[in-house]
Parts: structure tokens; sequence; C-alpha cells
């Protein structure tokens, strides 16, 4: 699976994840404390600034997911003019763009194994505190793993279904896929107890 | 149950959500998607029940956090959660939980209908409860405007929720002991 | 019966199958071949399942590709893996499904189903949970599903894997009996002794194509061959 | 090696195994029997995959069930369907997962992932996409994860109903040199001939145990008997 990391490499790739995160908290709350439209134009141009500097590719990329914004952005307005306050409606909508920006920002210099690192680092607290680390890391590791082969059980199914019916198979191979679906959990999970599992400490 | 039962099952409920967004959506006119995203939420709380489902929902949730496009139309990432629709996707958890929780507590119903029952409460009422004030805040509306422009969702919600209780009751009939809220 | 003609296909441009011809109207087909060489890609081929990306195929005269409604009655295939077969949760509704696809009579179908079972002496199993079956008799109740179709051609794909000796030996009496012609996919040459034809496929080609005992005992030879040597890097493609 | 000592398990009220006792310290132990006679359930059992309703087990003196560490070195399994066993999207990452959870180093892990797939001459699937191999190939995958973690006992439920001859005989060779004990689950009582101790399991009990060519031949007499009956309704159960 593709995670939503930039297709080029960027000076911003290099800094600290943990630092990067930070500094999005901080301005974040900047952004929502600050009512002066000039600042926050001020800010919106800055953000485009950084999208900017590593080049023409990583901008259009960039821009291209702030797309999905442009319906709020256009019923704010719409909605501001009608009533008058148009300087209000221009604010919410720098705003908006600039946090969601800045964010996203963030997501596409990280890497996926960056971020887990800093949850990672999060997360330990939760650890002493008796919380399965190992059982969530994997968890996340078999949603990556679920996917593609839902996927494909779901074809199985299909092609089981086509092997003896004239008709498509539809909305009817949706309990027996889901059906499918928890039983393959159920093997995966025995699976993992052939190969250890998670109790392996734990004497039940 | 064995832990590893309950982490696989957690999985498979966090790719079945991510799963349901791949079903094209339609993107209402002030930017909110209808999604098929919110049945996995409805059945991960009536199927795992409240703990699991939650767990699920907030796996889901914290692999979009991370970078992972899971969300409908391939949307993820930290902006989601700068952005109107932040409320919905941090309710999911909640809503997961509230619908699992709702499901336990109506036994003495039929399955399909303590699941339906349970899916509206939670799966609509209480996420619509984050929606509207994550759309409030970001869109600095008030909370009554905020849920004028969500009642759009409710005809489509209102089938979810349905479907729900009809897909949790045949998946009763077919594993009884993988139906969390009755077992 | 079976009328395949330069059959080709490719996935992820990758060629699976290339310029698989066979004219035959044997009533006992063998596919022989390594594992990985191509068989159950070919049987789904033959099957209809998956659309070649050339050449044409004819099973009973139906264009099974194309005409859904007459494949129906042309061919039946047991899938290699019971679980990539079995779509529902009972052994009756399992059974029932095909039948009913058929635009069978609902009467009827439950009398064939009841038939079916009794063949095997299953009757017990009617309204057992499959999935609390062995793998054996899961396989079983794919087979008996198929059977119950009676399609002209019926395909199998490995279908003794999983069988228990009783079971196989009168599986074997069963096929003898019934009227469909076999396709049967295998890596084990000796089952398959007595049959008229047998093609041996090798990296998705026809290797070799004739009367069942020599093509059977050169491929037999073949992979003793093969299998004598320590020297492994033949072995993997 | 093995220690059964009065093993019962009841599934939903049912018995599914009764009384198993085994005492073993046999290299070649074969467990045969119908299907759904309870071998699959006796293997998961013996793996400590499912705990016991009564009885205790003892695998290279580990109690599996309890102890789940001690196990992973104790005792691998080869599950019948592979399906069921794989759990990762790639070939390496399979491969890899038994050894890191038994706490290998990752360089090490690397290094005994491509040796394994030396040893089979199979170095060119190490990035391979799993769901692209056939069934035999999967089949192998899931045998060369269990052979990479080399457990003291390898129990294997039907590990050639899948695979081609020249992988069965170089398969045969590795198990021959491999140190560990083996359990071999089957229904054919020709590949097992030459094992130290069998196991004739019935209903989910023990019906003959001895010798493994003594039981083999009672075994085969006793399924080639009831399959040349015409009378099935023996064959139920
Ligand atoms: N979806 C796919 N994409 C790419 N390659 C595939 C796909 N399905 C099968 N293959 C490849 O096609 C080849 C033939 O596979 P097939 O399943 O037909 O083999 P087989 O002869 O049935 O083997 P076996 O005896 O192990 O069942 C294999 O090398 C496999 O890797
Ligand atoms: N979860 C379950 N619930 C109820 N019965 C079960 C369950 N699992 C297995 N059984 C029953 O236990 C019996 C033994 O099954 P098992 O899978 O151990 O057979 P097997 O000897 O491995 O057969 P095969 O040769 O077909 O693989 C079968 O009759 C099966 O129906
Ligand atoms: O994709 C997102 O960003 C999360 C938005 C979720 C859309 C909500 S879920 C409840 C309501 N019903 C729908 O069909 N859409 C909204
Ligand atoms: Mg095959
Ligand atoms: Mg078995």
């Amino acid at each position: 699976m593709i995670s939503l990391t930039s297709p080029v490499d960027t000076r911003a790739h290099s800094l600290p994840a943990g630092g990067k995160l930070l500094a999005l908290c901080l301005a974040s709350v900047a952004l929502f404390a600050v009512r002066d439209v000039w600042v926050h134009l001020m800010a919106a141009l800055s953000v485009l600034a950084l999208y900017a500097l590593p080049g023409r590719i990583f901008f259009v990329h960039g821009v291209r997911r702030l797309w999905p914004l442009w319906p709020f952005v256009a019923v704010i307005l719409a909605w501001h003019v009608a009533t008058g306050a148009t300087q209000d409606g221009l604010l919410i909508c720098l705003r908006m763009l600039s946090a969601v920006g800045l964010a996203n920002l963030v997501t596409m210099t990280t890497s996926l194994s960056e971020m887990m690192a800093v949850l990672r680092r999060l997360l330990r607290p939760f650890g002493w505190l008796g919380v399965n680390l190992r059982a969530i890391e994997l968890a996340a590791a078999m949603v990556i793993r679920f996917t593609p082969v839902l996927a494909l059980k779901g074809s199985a199914l299909t092609m089981a279904w086509r092997a003896r019916s004239r008709r498509r198979a539809g909305w009817r191979v949706i309990v027996p896929f889901m059906v499918l679906a928890l039983d393959d959990a159920d093997h995966v999970a025995e699976a993992l107890r052939a190969r250890g599992g998670f109790d392996m400490d734990r004497t039940t | 149950m064995t832990t590893e039962r309950s982490v696989a099952q957690i999985a498979l409920f966090t790719a079945l959500i991510a799963a349901l967004g791949l079903i094209p959506q339609l993107t209402l006119a002030f930017g909110v998607p209808i999604t098929a995203q919110s049945l996995g939420i409805m059945l991960c709380g009536t199927v795992l029940g409240a703990w699991r489902g939650f767990l699920a929902a907030t796996l889901f949730v914290g692999l979009v956090a991370l970078g992972l496009p899971l969300l409908a139309g391939g949307r993820g990432g930290l902006g989601v959660f700068a952005s109107p629709t932040a409320g919905f996707a941090l309710g999911f958890p909640f809503a997961a939980f509230v619908t699992g929780a709702v499901a336990e507590r109506l036994r003495g119903f039929a399955i399909g209908w303590s699941a339906g029952i349970a899916a509206l409460i939670g799966g609509v009422v209480v996420l619509y409860i984050f929606g509207i004030t994550g759309l409030a805040i970001v869109l600095d509306r008030s909370i009554s405007e905020a849920a004028l422009l969500v009642t759009a969702f409710l005809p489509g919600d209102a089938i979810k929720a349905v479907l729900a209780g009809l897909i949790t009751a045949a998946l009763y009939r077919a594993r009884p002991d993988a139906v969390a809220s009755r077992s | 019966m079976l009328d395949l003609e330069a059959v080709d296909l490719r996935i992820d441009g990758r060629d699976i199958l290339r310029d698989i011809t066979v004219r035959s109207d044997a009533r006992r087909l063998a596919v022989l071949g390594r594992n990985g060489s191509g068989k159950t890609t070919l049987a789904r081929v033959m099957a209809g399942l998956t659309p070649p990306s050339g050449g044409s195929i004819q099973i009973a005269g139906v264009d099974v590709t194309r005409d859904r409604r007459g494949a129906l009655a042309a061919v039946g295939i047991l899938f290699q893996n019971p679980d990539h077969q079995i779509i529902f949760p009972t052994v009756e509704e399992e059974l029932a499904f095909g039948l009913t696809q058929m635009g069978m009579p609902e009467t009827e179908v439950r009398a064939r189903v009841q038939d079916t079972l009794a063949q095997f002496g299953k009757q017990a199993w009617s309204g057992a949970a499959i999935h609390q079956l062995s793998q054996g008799q899961r396989q079983l109740v794919c087979l008996m599903a198929i059977l119950a179709m009676a399609p002209k051609v019926i395909i199998l794909d490995e279908p003794f894997a999983g069988l228990d000796i009783p079971t196989s030996l009168h599986l074997h009496r069963v096929l003898d009996q019934a009227e469909a012609a076999l396709v049967h996919i295998t890596h084990d040459p000796r089952i398959i002794a007595d049959y008229d034809h047998a093609l041996w496929i090798e990296g998705g080609m026809v290797k070799m194509q004739g009367p069942a005992a020599q093509v059977g005992s050169a491929f037999e030879a073949a992979m003793i061959e093969l299998g004598g040597r320590d020297d492994l890097t033949d072995l993997s493609r």
C-alpha cells in the first residue's frame, strides 16, 4: 500500500519527525487563536511558499491534495458574502487551508516508519501500564496484510459463485464474504499462535 | 478468546473499514463525502462489541493519521484532522464503542433489531454529535447551523443502520461465536 | 468434447499459459504437471472462469467464456482448495445452490441433494455446518456439489489429494459410472494410468500430449530423474 | 519426545478426541486415519494450539499448552491447508516472522531466511508475493517457514498432498537429514512404511498403535476392505 509521502525528497525529510509534529501542534493552536485576517493571509502565503520551495513537482502534488477542500471554501465564502461578513469568511477559509496545508506537509515529508517510531515513543508509557505494544504493532502490520487478501478472497468467492451460477454474484456474496473474512481472521490467529503469538511470556 | 484472535479480528475490521472506503463515494456540496465507511464503523460495534470495536476504529484513525490513504477517496494524513470532516473521523472510535455497548445491552431483542438500533444510536447519533461539533469549530458555524448541514446524510445512514442489522443477524446465524455482542 | 485452440494467458505481463491446443473426445483426460506449471490456471480457463488473452475454447460445443448459461450445463469444476469453492454455511445449502441456479424447481432440488448425499452414504451431513467438517470432508462436499449438477464435462483439480482410501475408491467407481467426461488434474501419474488421453504441462506450455499410459510414464520417469538430483537449480523456475 | 496422557477433547458437547495416550521416542511417528477421524485436531492439540479438555501433553519435555515460549523451540506444525498458515504477503516476511518471534537478531534472521530458500533452490522467491504462487508452491513456503525455525519436533499434516514428485523426493531427503523428530499425518500408509512408530486413529480414539509397518499394513487392508464394499453405511459416522 502506498502511503501519502511525497514523490520527491526534500530537506524537510531529514528533520526529526517529533520536531515537525510538535511545530505542527503549535502552529495549529496559533492559527485558531489569531483572529486577524491579515495575519492569516500572511500565514497562508508562507505555507504556499513552503510548498513551492522543493520545486514544481512537489508543489503540484501538494496543492492537488488540498483540492478536496474547495466545496467548503465555496460554501463558506458564498454564505459570508451573502450575510455581508466577507472578511470573516476569508479568515475561516484561510485558516482552514493553512492548517490542513501544514499538516499535509508533515505527512508528505515524514516516512511511515518515522511516524511509527514517534508513535512507539508516545505509546511507551502505556506499555509500562501493561498495554501490549507488540500487539498494536502487529495489528497495524496485519491491516496492511488483510487489505489485499480481502480483495483476493473476494474475487475467489465471486469465481466460486460464477462457477455454479449464470447470474452475477453482486450483493448476495456480502455475507459469505464477511464469514470468509472472519474465518480468515481465525486462521491467522491460530497461525500466529503456532509461531509464538502474543502471550508467550504469560502462563495462562 | 485468545489475544491473537482479538488482534486478528480487530485488524480485519480495520481493513474492512478501509475496503469500504473504496466504494465510490459521493461528495456533497459542502465537502463531506457520503461514504460506506460509517457502515464499517457500525459493524465494528455490532460484531466485535464495544471495546474491540473501539480499538478497531482507533487503529483505523491512527493509520490515517500516520499517513495511509485509507479514507474514502484515498485521503489520509494529518491534514484530515484539521479539515472540516475531522469531527467524524475522530468520532469513529466512540461511535463504534457506543454501538457495541448498546448492542450488548439489547440482548432481549432479536439480534437484527438490537444491532440495527445500536447502529442507529452509535453510528448515527453519536457520530453526528462529533461530526457536527467538528464542522462547527472548523467552519466557525453555530451548532444548529452545522446540524442542518448533516441532515443530508440521514437517509443514507438510516439505510446503513438497517444493513448493519441484517448483516449482523446473518453473521450470527453462520458463526454465532464470532458475534461478540451476543457471546 | 474439449476444443482449445492456441490458448494464451498473460497476467501482469507474465505468460502463464502459452499456445495451448487440445482437441479431444476422450472420456478421461489427464492433465499432468509440476507445481506451478499452470494446471489450475488452465482448469479455470477451461471452465470459462478466466477469459484467455488469446485463442478460443469450446467445451461440449459451448463457448464457455461468453455463454455462462450454456457453460453451467457443459462444465463443472472442482477447485483445488475447498475453501475457494464453498460459499454457504451448511452442506445442504452448498449442494442446493448450483441446482437452484440451473433453474430446477425447489422440490426437485431437495430430492437431488438427498440423492447425492445418499450416493456417498452421507445423509447425516445435510444440516451439518461445513466449517466444522475436516478438510477431506469439505472436499467431498465440494465434489458432491459438482456431481449433483451433472455437467457434461467435470474438471477435477487434484480431487484425491485430501481424500482417504475408501472414499477415493468409491469416488473412482462413481466417476466410472458417471456419464460425464473427466478432465483430471494431478501431479501423480499413477492415478491416471488407465485414462484415454493425457496432457503434460510445463511452464504454461504443452510439453507432451497423447495416450495416457505413454505420457504418464514419460512424465513419471522425468520427475523421478529430476527428484533424484541434488542440484536443485533445475527445480525452480 | 512425545508424551500424551489420556487426552480428551470435547467441542460443543461432542467428543472429538477420546483418551489418547501416546508415549514415544521414535524419530518418525506416523498418524494414520480416515477423513474426519481427528488427525488434524490431534495435531493442533499436540502443538499446543487447542487446549485439551482433559489429560496432559508434553513435547520434548515442554508443556506446550501452557508454556508458549518453550513450545516455540519444541514443536513446529505444518497446517493441512497452506492458506490457513500464511500470515504475510511476501515469502521473505513469512519465513522471517517465526525467527523474529524466537528472538533472533535481524541480520541472523535474514541470513537464515536466505539459507532456507537456498536449500530448496528457491532464492528467486524471496520477494515474491505469496498470493501469486500456486497451491503446491504455497505449501512449500509453509514448510520452509517451519524448517527454518528448527524445532525439536515437526508435525506435518499431509505434507505431500499438494507437492509434485521431485519436490516430494527432495523433501523426503531434507526430512531424513533433519535432526527434528517427525510426526507425519496421512491417510496414505505407503508413504510411512519405513517409519518407526504408527498411530491409527478412528473416531477420535486410538484404534491401533505399534511398529509402523505393522500398523500401516493393517490400516491399508482395512481401508481397501471398506472401499471395496458398495454398502456405504459404514463409511459415514
Ligand atoms: N494471479 C496471478 N498473478 C501472477 N502469477 C500467477 C497468478 N496466479 C498464478 N500465477 C503463476 O502461474 C503459475 C501457475 O500457477 P497454477 O496455480 O496454475 O499452478 P499449478 O500447476 O496448479 O500448481 P500446483 O500443482 O502447485 O497447484 C505459477 O507459477 C504462479 O506463480
Ligand atoms: N470446531 C469444530 N466443531 C465441531 N466439530 C469439529 C470441529 N472441528 C472438527 N470437528 C470434527 O472433528 C472431527 C475430526 O476433524 P479433523 O479435522 O481432526 O479430521 P482429520 O482426521 O484431520 O480429517 P482429514 O483427513 O479430512 O483432514 C470431524 O468429524 C469434524 O467434523
Ligand atoms: O472521510 C472523512 O473524512 C470522514 C467523513 C465521514 C463522513 C461522515 S460519516 C457519517 C456521515 N454519513 C456519511 O455518509 N458521511 C458522513
Ligand atoms: Mg494447482
Ligand atoms: Mg485433517
